[in-house]
């Protein structure tokens, strides 16, 4: 295991230390086992709150999206584990002004009844909840069945939308209904072409060959829709397309955004030519770009292969898409 | 007679005993020490299984979720209510997972069934197995059938229902317990992260459906 | 080679392409080969011009800081190649608004010998021009031949900083002062622990084993100070510390600037755990660390590993490191 | 004769000769497209030194290099010092590196000396060596002696010099070139990329200096 750590059962601990004492202005590390991180300045009067959670190991998601315009509190589990019911109770406590808290997380199994559980504990002590899954991937199950697919790029997406409704005040309803909006509108797909390895595993967690990729694999190395040898950039970028067209097509003059996304160890020299052939393809067919996101957005730790997300926008998630957020992973326009 | 085959052998029979009338805080501290022995020593056979269809951890989360349940019994209080509440709690915050919320939630069900008693009679025990079934199907949003957890669980309610006498009735729970696991080898997973493996899952016992099948069988060993 | 790639041969094109077909608001491709890339509103009238080059392979470094408060323009070669000198001279030409050009890059031996080159060819055209080589790497060479040391995560220092001075419209001596100035306050280290792969070599650029890290090595993979077992974190952090601190002794009261920067495939995750020890130990020293940085700033591609650099900060360099700037990889405050 | 051993004839007795008074343009087209060739052949040998103490890349930068002089050859004109000035910006602009570099510095120094000029004296071959030994060093800020390609030339041009008869001067020159290769291997690399790997590049041949060495033995081939 090539790794930089000390002992792998402190791994998710001295993250967060080392997050929340690099970044104070963004991070404040609390809760039960310190695995839930809040923003300074959080409840903030009259907002929204939102909450996000998640396992760790994919920086900057989830931890890393606390922060302006964007996250009030995130419960962090261990490395692709979900975090506990009672980490996420507490994580919803502390973004709650009385407002309302919004839970906005990928769908995940573990995740969803942590969440439930969760949002059972605080209501009884009156917190009002809703809740928003992210179920993006579309390699991970077919569109009858959409609401058993994973979360991965669109959370990005979903978070940077409804943070910006929130930071406007708008009310719970209008924020579930945004987020929920931002969630519908994004598709994704990934590819893996090396596994990462789980610290307290300590081994990788698939295998797969030396000329070989897996396209439609998840970012916990879950199978995707086939494995065979590695093509060219352009090949791969067409299939990403073509899988996410498939499942929603686009027409001349929509406008999308387009996030393409390293699991970690693909550089981003390689994201740009992947995105300079989707750039491309999209341009062929009338569609306009609208602030392409092209780096580490939602990773797994030391995997090599990217994600491919297309949000389709309307004048009310571009407008939100385009506003200021604040965080140490993101910047957004301007706060003044 | 062990505390299991008693409280099986009760609970069918439908009929209390002097001597031990019913489940006390004491008899699930017991029972919690024999499933944790069992568990400690199947954990990295669970963790392999886990990792055909899943991500490998659920041998961990039984260890450290008996181990944490373990920590807390001298803790315990008469009232087996709260007992199995401190259980649940112990169980959800050593480690997240799937298996673990599902656990937790199992016995926060047989929590709610027994607040305020010192004795639970066994007669009331298939009640808060089916509790504990139907709210675990709730949180997980899952069907009998889907072969997981809760198909094991409701075999086993099932064999108790059925069982031709007292004294087989350990048997014929284990022996459920083992058929359940069989017939289901050869049904694909539809619930957690072994769904995503579809097909692939056919062949391979689901991992949560073992762990319940390991906790009968360290049952079954103890009374033997 | 496991890399999302068309042809070896168009990695760099398709790269620039798809990097300016991105961010076009920073980003313009212009000059011999299309290697050189300018702000679109360069050159700033009556501002110094900053001209940077390099290998290709380092994104963010070099084409990524071309922006706002930062770089006029860039040239830039094959991977871990240097820019031809009438790549430079171009970018120089581009840069140039009348106020003279800082040529500021770090000191390899080919990048020098093209920049003085490009120098000496847009000096012929009138253009002024004065030269600051950032060698902040201590492993390169010792104290007494700090002059062939090569130039690693300082290069962001200098960039950031140069860049606020000519923002604020400074004279090229000005500018050049506090470029040198940035530069000598900088020390850095490296380590890997994976190699990575020249596109058009297709194999990996060294070989070490399953067990191994090197520490002091080069972003090229030039060889470092040791090579043995991989350590722990904390180990690994102490020593790099230790051998900067040699370097460039710190006292009490110190003002730094830190940068925890991976060169590729290590994650944010591991960069955190580090910097968590590098500021308890800065902490117990009495040293107070201003704006860390952590993240991707100087990378070899896929390669394993991090580097550390240490900036001693004065009130000047630290009032130009907060001052805003913008590119597609770096935010730092606000324009308005 | 070939042309190489002409010129050198020619060169070491200081007296130009009716048929052939001086090196033109299509003289070092000629010499261009053998070692051209040459170049071609020794590419991934250079490569594999280069990558010994290096990036690799030296093969590549000169079979490269090479080609773009050639590209351009069609269009050289008459003046030896514009063509001269032609294949330094090939050479350079095909692909930038060190060695490109320096051999571009050199080829600009030989381009100065000979501006206007359709016909270069072959007497005056040493005084455009000289020229570029002193740029490359300038460009390179490095001195005889540090192992590199300067040392390789150094010796050629001092071959030249002492070259006892006409005849003998290709041999003499092939020799040197040999000889210093030799001088130097057992020495540290004090320049460049290869610098940095200190005392490991003892016992290592310089790229560069290989590279000048391959291009003696080109013409002394050509000329057999
Ligand atoms: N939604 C669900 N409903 C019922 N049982 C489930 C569900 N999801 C998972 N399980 C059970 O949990 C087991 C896996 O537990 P665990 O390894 O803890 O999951 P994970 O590591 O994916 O969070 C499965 O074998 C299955 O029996
Ligand atoms: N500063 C220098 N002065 C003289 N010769 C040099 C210098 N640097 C490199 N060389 C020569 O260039 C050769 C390496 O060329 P090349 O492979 O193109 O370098 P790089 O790939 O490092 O840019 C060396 O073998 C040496 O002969
Ligand atoms: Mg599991
Ligand atoms: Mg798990
Ligand atoms: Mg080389
Ligand atoms: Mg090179």
């Amino acid at each position: 295991m090539k790794k930089i750590l000390n002992d792998p059962e402190h791994y998710v601990a001295e993250m967060l230390e080392g997050l929340c004492a690099a970044h104070p202005e963004y991070y404040k590390q609390v809760g039960p086992q310190g695995r839930v991180i809040v923003l300074p300045n959080a409840p903030i009067k009259g907002k929204v709150g939102i909450v996000t959670g998640g396992g760790s190991g994919h920086l900057p998601i989830f931890t890393g999206y606390v922060g302006k315009g964007l996250l009030d509190a995130a419960a962090i589990g261990d490395v692709f584990c979900s975090p506990t019911a009672d980490q996420i109770a507490e994580a919803m406590r502390q973004a709650n002004s009385g407002a309302g808290v919004l839970r906005l997380y990928g769908n995940y199994g573990g995740d969803v009844m942590n969440f439930d559980m969760a949002g059972e504990m605080v209501e009884m002590e009156g917190i009002e909840s809703t809740t928003v899954l992210v179920a993006d991937d579309v390699a991970s199950a077919p569109l009858e069945e959409m609401d058993k697919r994973r979360g991965t790029g669109g959370l990005v997406y979903a978070f940077k939308i409804a943070g910006a409704k929130a930071d406007g005040h708008a009310d719970l309803e209008e924020v579930t209904r945004v987020a929920q909006k931002a969630a519908d509108a994004c598709r994704s797909i990934g590819m893996a072409l090396t596994p990462c390895t789980v610290p307290q595993a300590g081994k990788p967690g698939f295998e797969i060959g030396e000329d070989e990729m897996e396209m439609g694999m998840g970012i916990h190395g879950e199978p995707g829709v086939w494995r065979g040898k590695l093509k060219k950039a352009d090949m791969i970028a067409a299939e990403m397309l073509e899988l996410i067209l498939a499942d929603k097509p686009l027409k001349k003059g929509d406008r999308v955004s387009v996030l393409v996304n390293s699991l970690g160890a693909t550089p981003s020299e390689e994201l740009y030519i992947s995105y300079r052939f989707i750039k491309s393809q999209l341009d062929k067919m009338g569609i306009e770009i609208v602030m392409p996101l092209i780096d580490r957005y939602a990773t797994s730790m030391e995997m090599t292969g990217m994600t491919l997300t297309i949000c389709l926008l309307d004048d009310e998630l571009e407008h939100l898409l385009k506003a200021p957020c604040d965080c140490a992973f993101w910047k957004v326009g301007c706060y003044e | 007679m062990s505390i299991f085959s008693k409280l099986l052998v009760i609970v069918h029979s439908g009929k209390s005993d002097a001597m031990s009338s019913g489940f006390t805080t004491e008899k699930l501290i017991q029972t919690i020490n024999i499933m944790a022995a069992k568990m400690v020593k199947s954990s990295e056979e669970l963790n392999q299984l886990d990792n055909l269809i899943g991500d490998g951890d659920i041998g961990i989360t039984m260890k450290n979720g008996f181990r944490a349940m373990q920590e807390k019994t001298a803790q315990f209080p008469e009232d087996v209510g709260s007992a199995f509440m401190m259980c649940a709690q112990a169980f959800t915050s050593s480690r997240a997972s799937s298996f673990a919320t599902l656990f937790a939630t199992g016995l926060m069900a047989a929590a709610k069934e027994t607040k305020g008693m010192t004795e639970v009679p066994y007669n009331q025990i298939p009640k808060l197995l089916d509790a504990a079934i139907e709210k675990m199907a709730l949180r997980g949003k899952s069907n009998l059938g889907d072969k997981t957890v809760l198909d094991e669980m409701a075999a086993i309610r099932g064999a108790i229902r059925e069982a031709e006498s007292d004294q087989s009735l350990i048997e014929t729970v284990d022996n459920a317990a083992e058929k359940a696991l069989h017939d289901f080898k050869n049904r694909p997973c539809r619930q957690g992260r072994a769904r995503i493996f579809g097909d692939r899952t056919i062949g391979i016992d689901d991992p949560g459906m073992v762990v319940i099948r390991l906790l009968v069988q360290s049952l079954r060993d103890a009374e033997k």
